[in-house]
């Protein structure tokens, strides 16, 4: 994590910005143009959204930087799944979805 | 909001309280004042970033938290021991068993472990602070103002009576309207965020700043039980802080979030503060775990058995953790596949558990038992445990749980596991490590007798409750018998009930006791190696000096004290020639203590629902953050005729170098 | 768990540990912790998003206003990089340039939502009309509270860098609060698509 | 050791000063299906808990006897022991092995209490209502209304069905079975059933405040033509509940039991919905506007 090594550079950053324009655009094209069904159209917009969330890590947020073991990835990894499991979780349990007794 | 009660008023015992609470702050500041040591506790004390002092305040303010649980505990019981009792009104046993539920968990377990966490890892990964020095006496101050909100909420404004963790919708407005449940919101608010601090703190404490030459795998297990704990502070506070914030937008702004109007989800508070509730508790014991690791092997003088798969285990436990929260509501009735599926997380959970005490049993074994004062707490702990353990399973299998849930089964499971777990633990690991943080063994005979009462105390207290359980007893009723002419038979096992926690209240005043004589009488260790250890703590002095290290000690392996002690005894130890060099220290500061006041401020201010004082109280934070990010001059060196000096006193006292006996 | 210990020992400079790169990694670890925060404001909006109470519903969203409000926000993200360039440049007029261009997309962005939520207000769906609408206040509220306190960081980094230049401290404290800013545009795009689009959808 | 000793001392001692009644230990004693099918877990579990837990303590007194650390201990001394795959894969399995046999019981006995506890009996349904601080039964088919008590038929399966208004609570008949939570602006599903003629404990299990530990109630199973009988001596003697009244008693008070001729069309229904009861698809029929047939279709 020093400082002496980075992916940073202009065409990174200029990449970046330019792919996550692009992956902003779409989902607001479909759906303000109610393109597809519900369930396809939450699925696509989401996924753009994850994409859009892994260009940041690698082409602003430079993940790939530092040397040693990568202690900050393993923190975002777990953090990861944490916040599916918070989301989910959560959404699974009050949906309160049969009888128990 | 109703605050023409301020003061609260109406109960002997209120004002016997504020009596004695202005008689003992009176007799502090004259002391302070008389002896003039106001200057000494603000350089010393106040402003300081060293992680042993820190720790040291961290122990004094659990014990004190102890007694004030440990009284609120008393008193449950006095109220309990026979039916229809009139000693304490409705509202005040339930006021009193939210406080020792969340003073116990929140302000006493946790700083407890926070002060073992400080006063140990640094010495045993051969650190001379932790990472964030500064942050460390933030998180201090944080968690100390913290307590005292919820504390003071004792004589101002009334206590919090919805239960340890406040189910909504009855800790929303419309059921516990005044001060009270604020001062509940935000007295652990403001800890917690201490208390995430904490985590960030040791988390980067243990993964960068072991000495160049400990790897991961040669690490005492206690700063592998950290590591695993702080992960799962981690994971966990930050949806605690949360779903506090939620609490505090219902009540101060008129939120919804929980309420039974406005399309608010009750069931929605109930399923967050698990999500972080259930972790809590291992988050406090793991550490205990971790204090027992290193206790059996250095005495059974033995290497720990098992090593890879207790770091496993332990990692293990702090990540499945995060997959049972449901197993405190499967009454709820989520559903059914929700209620099997954690139901089988939860009893995973004993897998590792157990894999832990196996490895424990079998350091033991084959090995040379010494029993010690903390060996004792062991061995207390081990029966103790197991037998909570396996109720905590009974309890995980959710059709069974329909019959125990918030009985009096359940409150012996946790305690069984609290005390048997968490509390021998730490006061294992208290004797173990006294020593070494304050130079003083602690006295053997009065240690016996605290041991004795509290493990004769506990049996008796919580035993009979698993029988109350199944006699249909629930849990947070004042009193029984006083309706409807059932009598359930449930006051015989209450009294016996009581008579324990008396036992145990006793074993604690032993303890007390013992500390202040050992202080006073003590046997001075004066090796730095009081027990024989392995680890790299017990290779400095007791009390280490502010460095710790004057030369970052070399490892190579586990256990690094220990076999360089045997290399020292058969003479190959080639001792370099030493050659100091100037060691970076951090600057002591005030803001630590003066941003948690603003803190304290703003959450006294929100509590009364003073706008005009909990901003004043914010705008404070963030002008200590400024000054803060402001101030460039943070460290200092050590020179390096300061370290000889300070080495060659110590040395003189004839500790580091002796060699093995 | 397993590095050789050479590269250990090159990890923290002969005992010396690399102070900002400690700092650096305690900052992520924080970002991610506070990643659970919005992950549990995200779960309450998730399951409330319904509860309306007859009243505002997401169906009602400002669509202009939180396109143009993404938009600030990516570019910010973006010039916020930028000033990180400039800065390993050496280029300390170029960084603060970029910074304060940063900086007022920021305020342009914080304007627009304090103006979306008095419109709100306006309507009639105020913080307590509804289970949905806390949750919703809830959530992007505190984004925006986080873009506030970003704005006010880098006015104190502005002054620090004003007066002392571009140090290893300094390089330090502006690679943080770039690295904040893009963490807040990462959250921004999860309540772009969860609350708006999902919303109006 | 002394502990583990001192334990099973206190425990044995427990069990003798409670006069080792065993219909004291309401729990243990179930009298009924549903809660005999608990009853059988819980047994279980305690054997399986057992099977490890007293050996493990065994093992534990004889190594600390063993290894103490004497001058003239003649057990072997291993300092540098610290690995063995056997072991571990040992101690690894069995608490596998454990888990997985009390998981499947679980799954199953969890699976099994969705269902009414016998299929060839037509279930009736009574609707439980927690106020502050009392409990109030609504019965759609008898439109009649009860607080604090409840009467059912004995033999007969019941559909508990559950909701708030107040605060939540667990609405909890040890000798029957398990409990569940009164949510507001639920509507919650509990089969229970009474084998035999008796009156049963029930109190609300979950904290409410103020009058929480006053929460008992009083669940008479009789035979079913008494039952019978006694509705409609309620219809007949009883007051009418008006929704004044309701309004009245679901205010934080104490009350003893008392008995309603008629409550007001779709009380308990309007109770769910204005709590947030709208947001949800009840799978649980609130009992009002359906039959016992269709009822036992879903299940
Ligand atoms: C330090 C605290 C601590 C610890 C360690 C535990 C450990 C466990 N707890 Fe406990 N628990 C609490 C503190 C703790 N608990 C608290 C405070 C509450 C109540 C809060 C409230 O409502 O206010 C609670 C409540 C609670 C409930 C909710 C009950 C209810 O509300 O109805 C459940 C249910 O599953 C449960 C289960 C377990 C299990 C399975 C374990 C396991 O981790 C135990 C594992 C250990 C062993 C099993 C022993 C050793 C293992 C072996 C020798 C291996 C083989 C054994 C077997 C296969 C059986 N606990
Ligand atoms: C680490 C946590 C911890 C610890 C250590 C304890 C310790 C004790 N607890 Fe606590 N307890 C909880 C955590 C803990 N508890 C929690 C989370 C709850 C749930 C709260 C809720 O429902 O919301 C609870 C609830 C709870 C109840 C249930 C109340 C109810 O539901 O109505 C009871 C009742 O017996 C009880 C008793 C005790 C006793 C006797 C001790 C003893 O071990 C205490 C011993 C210590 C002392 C006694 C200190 C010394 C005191 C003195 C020196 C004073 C003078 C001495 C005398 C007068 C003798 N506790
Ligand atoms: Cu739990």
């Amino acid at each position: 994590m020093s400082n002496q090594e980075h992916t940073a550079s202009i065409k990174a950053y200029v990449t970046g910005f330019i792919l996550s324009i692009v992956l902003t655009v779409i989902p607001l094209v479909l759906v303000l143009n109610h393109m597809m069904g519900k369930a396809a159209l939450t699925v696509s917009i989401l996924l753009a959204a994850v994409l859009q969330f892994v260009v940041q890590l690698f082409f602003f947020m430079h993940i790939r930087d530092g040397e040693g073991p990568r202690y900050n990835v393993m923190a975002l990894i777990l953090g990861i799944i944490f916040v599916v499991t918070i989301v989910a979780g959560a959404i699974w349990i009050m949906s309160f979805n049969s009888q128990v007794q | 909001m109703d605050n023409s009660h301020f003061f609260v008023t109406g109960d002997p015992m209120i004002y016997g309280a504020d009596v004695s609470i202005i008689l003992v702050s009176l007799a502090i500041i004259i002391y302070l004042t008389y002896f003039k040591k106001w200057g000494w506790l603000w350089r010393e004390w106040i402003t300081t970033v060293d992680h042993k002092k820190i720790g040291i305040m961290y122990l004094l303010s659990s014990l004190l938290m102890l007694f004030r649980g440990g009284v609120d505990a008393v008193l449950m019981r006095i109220q309990l021991a026979v039916p229809n009792s009139h000693f304490l009104a409705s509202e005040h046993y339930n006021e009193i068993f939210t406080t020792h539920g969340t003073i116990m968990i929140l302000f006493m377990a946790m700083p407890f472990m926070f002060a073992l966490f400080n006063m140990v890892v640094p010495l045993q990964i051969g650190a001379r602070d932790v990472a964030y020095p500064f942050l460390n006496a933030v998180s201090f101050w944080l968690f100390f103002l913290g307590a005292m909100l919820l504390n003071i909420s004792f004589v101002i404004g009334g206590s919090p009576n919805a239960g340890w963790l406040s189910y909504a919708p009855l800790s929303e407005n419309d059921f516990s309207p005044g001060p009270g449940q604020n001062f509940w919101i935000w007295g652990i608010q403001i800890s917690g965020i201490g208390s995430l601090m904490t985590g960030i703190n040791f988390v980067v404490t243990i993964l960068k700043m072991r000495t160049p030459t400990m790897r991961l795998r040669d690490m005492p297990l206690f700063s592998w039980s950290v590591l695993a704990s702080s992960i799962a502070i981690l994971g966990v506070f930050p949806i605690f802080t949360a779903t506090l914030a939620m609490l505090t937008i219902d009540r101060l702004l008129g939120g919804h979030f929980f309420t039974m109007t406005g399309g608010g989800n009750p069931m929605m508070w109930v399923n967050l503060i698990w999500m972080w509730g259930h972790p809590e508790v291992y988050i406090v014991v793991l550490p205990a775990f971790g204090v027992f690791s290193e206790i059996v092997a250095t005495f059974s003088k033995k290497r720990i058995f098992g090593y890879a798969s207790m770091v496993f285990s332990m990692i293990a436990i702090s990540i499945v953790s995060y997959y049972t929260w449901v197993h405190h509501f499967f009454t709820m009735g989520a559903g059914a596949n929700v209620n099997i599926v954690f139901a089988i997380c939860t009893m995973i959970i004993a897998i590792p558990t157990g894999v832990k005490v196996f490895n424990w049993l079998f350091t033991m074994y084959r090995g040379r038992i010494r029993i010690t004062q903390p060996m004792l707490w062991f061995m207390a702990f081990v029966p103790c445990f197991l037998v909570g353990g396996a109720t905590g399973v009974m309890l995980a299998a959710a059709p069974a749980d329909y019959q125990y849930h918030n009985s009096y089964f359940l409150i012996a499971h946790f305690h069984q596991v609290l005390i048997g777990g968490v509390v021998f633990g730490y006061l294992a690991g208290m004797y173990y490590w006294f020593p070494k943080i304050f130079g003083i063994k602690l006295n053997e005979r009065l240690g016996k007798w605290a041991f004795w009462t509290w493990q004769i105390g506990f049996y008796v207290c919580f035993m009979p409750q698993y029988a109350l359980g199944f006699m249909g007893m629930t849990r947070r009723m004042y009193t029984y018998n006083s309706t409807m002419g059932w009598d359930m038979g449930w006051a015989p096992l209450n009294m016996i009930s009581t008579v324990g926690a008396f036992l145990m209240g006793i074993g604690f005043i032993f303890q007390v006791w013992q500390i202040l004589y050992s202080i006073k009488h003590g046997e001075r260790d004066v090796t730095g190696d009081a027990w024989d250890g392995r680890t790299l703590e017990w290779s400095i002095p007791s009390p280490p000096p502010v460095y710790n290290f004057a030369i970052l000690p070399v490892v190579k392996g586990r256990d690094a004290w220990w076999y360089q002690k045997q290399e020292m005894q058969k003479g190959s130890y080639q001792k370099e020639a030493v050659k100091y060099e100037p060691i970076h220290m951090p600057n002591n500061s005030g803001i630590p203590f003066l941003m948690a006041v603003c803190f304290f401020i703003a959450g006294f201010g929100f509590t009364f629902e003073w706008w005009w004082m909990g901003i004043a109280g914010l705008i404070g934070v963030f002008i200590t953050l400024f000054a803060r990010s402001f101030q460039y001059n943070t460290d200092h060196f050590i020179s390096v005729e300061e370290i000889e000096r300070t080495e060659n006193a110590l040395r003189n006292h004839g500790s580091i170098h002796r060699t093995a006996n | 768990m397993s590095q050789t210990i050479s590269a250990h020992v090159s990890d923290q400079n002969h005992g010396h540990v690399d102070q900002e790169g400690l700092k650096t990694l305690g900052f992520w670890i924080f970002l991610v912790t506070d990643c659970l925060l919005f992950a549990t404001f995200f779960a309450a909006y998730a399951v409330l998003r319904t509860h309306t109470e007859g009243g505002f519903s997401a169906k009602d969203f400002n669509v202009p206003n939180f396109i143009i409000e993404t938009f600030i926000l990516l570019t910010s993200s973006f010039t916020s990089g930028l000033a990180v360039l400039s800065m390993h440049k050496g280029n300390k007029k170029g960084l603060i340039r970029w910074l304060i261009i940063t900086l007022l997309l920021g305020a342009a962005f914080v304007g627009l939502e304090v103006k979306e939520f008095a419109d709100l207000a306006a309507e009639g769906a105020t913080i307590s009309r509804s289970a949905f609408l806390t949750s919703f206040f809830a959530l992007v509220g505190t984004h925006g509270a986080h873009v506030t306190f970003g704005i006010f960081w880098m006015i104190g980094i502005l002054f620090q860098l004003s007066k002392r230049g571009i140090t290893p401290v300094t390089t330090r404290k502006v690679s943080l609060v770039s690295l904040y800013w893009h963490f807040l545009d990462a959250v921004w795009i999860f309540i772009l698509t969860v609350v708006y689009l999902m919303g109006v959808m | 050791m002394q502990t583990a000793k001192l334990s099973l001392l206190a425990f044995l001692g427990t069990a003798l000063l409670s006069g080792c009644d065993r219909s004291k230990f309401i729990v243990l004693d179930p009298r009924g299906p549903v809660g005999k099918q608990e009853y059988n877990l819980i047994i279980l579990s305690v054997i399986l808990c057992a099977i490890i837990i007293i050996p493990v303590i065994g093992i534990f007194t004889y190594i600390v006897l063993k290894y103490r650390d004497k001058p003239n201990n003649k057990a072997p001394y291993q300092p540098e022991w610290d690995d063995n795959k056997f072991l571990e894969i040992i101690w690894w399995g069995i608490p596998i092995i454990i888990v997985a046999i009390l998981g499947v019981f679980t799954a199953k006995t969890t699976m099994n209490l969705t269902k009414p506890p016998v299929k060839d009996v037509d279930p009736i349904v009574v609707q439980v209502t927690s106020l502050d601080w009392k409990w109030m039964f609504t019965y759609p088919d008898k439109k009649i209304a009860t607080v604090n008590y409840a009467e059912i038929p004995a033999g007969v399966p019941v559909q508990f069905i559950l909701t708030s208004d107040a605060p939540m609570n667990s609405f909890w008949v040890p000798q029957l079975g398990g409990q569940e939570y009164t949510m507001p602006g639920m509507s919650m599903g509990l089969w229970l059933q009474a084998d035999k003629v008796g009156e049963y404990f029930g109190s609300g299990a979950n904290f409410t405040g103020k009058g929480f530990a006053h929460m008992q109630f009083r669940v008479k199973a009789v035979k079913q033509e008494e039952f019978n009988k006694w509705a409609k001596q309620v219809q007949k003697d009883s007051p009418v509940l008006t929704k004044a009244g309701y309004k009245k008693l679901s205010k934080p008070s104490l009350e003893k039991e008392l008995s309603f001729s008629s409550y007001p069309i779709g009380l308990f229904e309007d109770i769910v919905n204005k709590n947030g009861g709208i947001y949800y698809d009840h799978m649980n029929h609130m009992g009002d506007h359906t039959t016992m047939s269709d009822m036992n279709m879903k299940k």
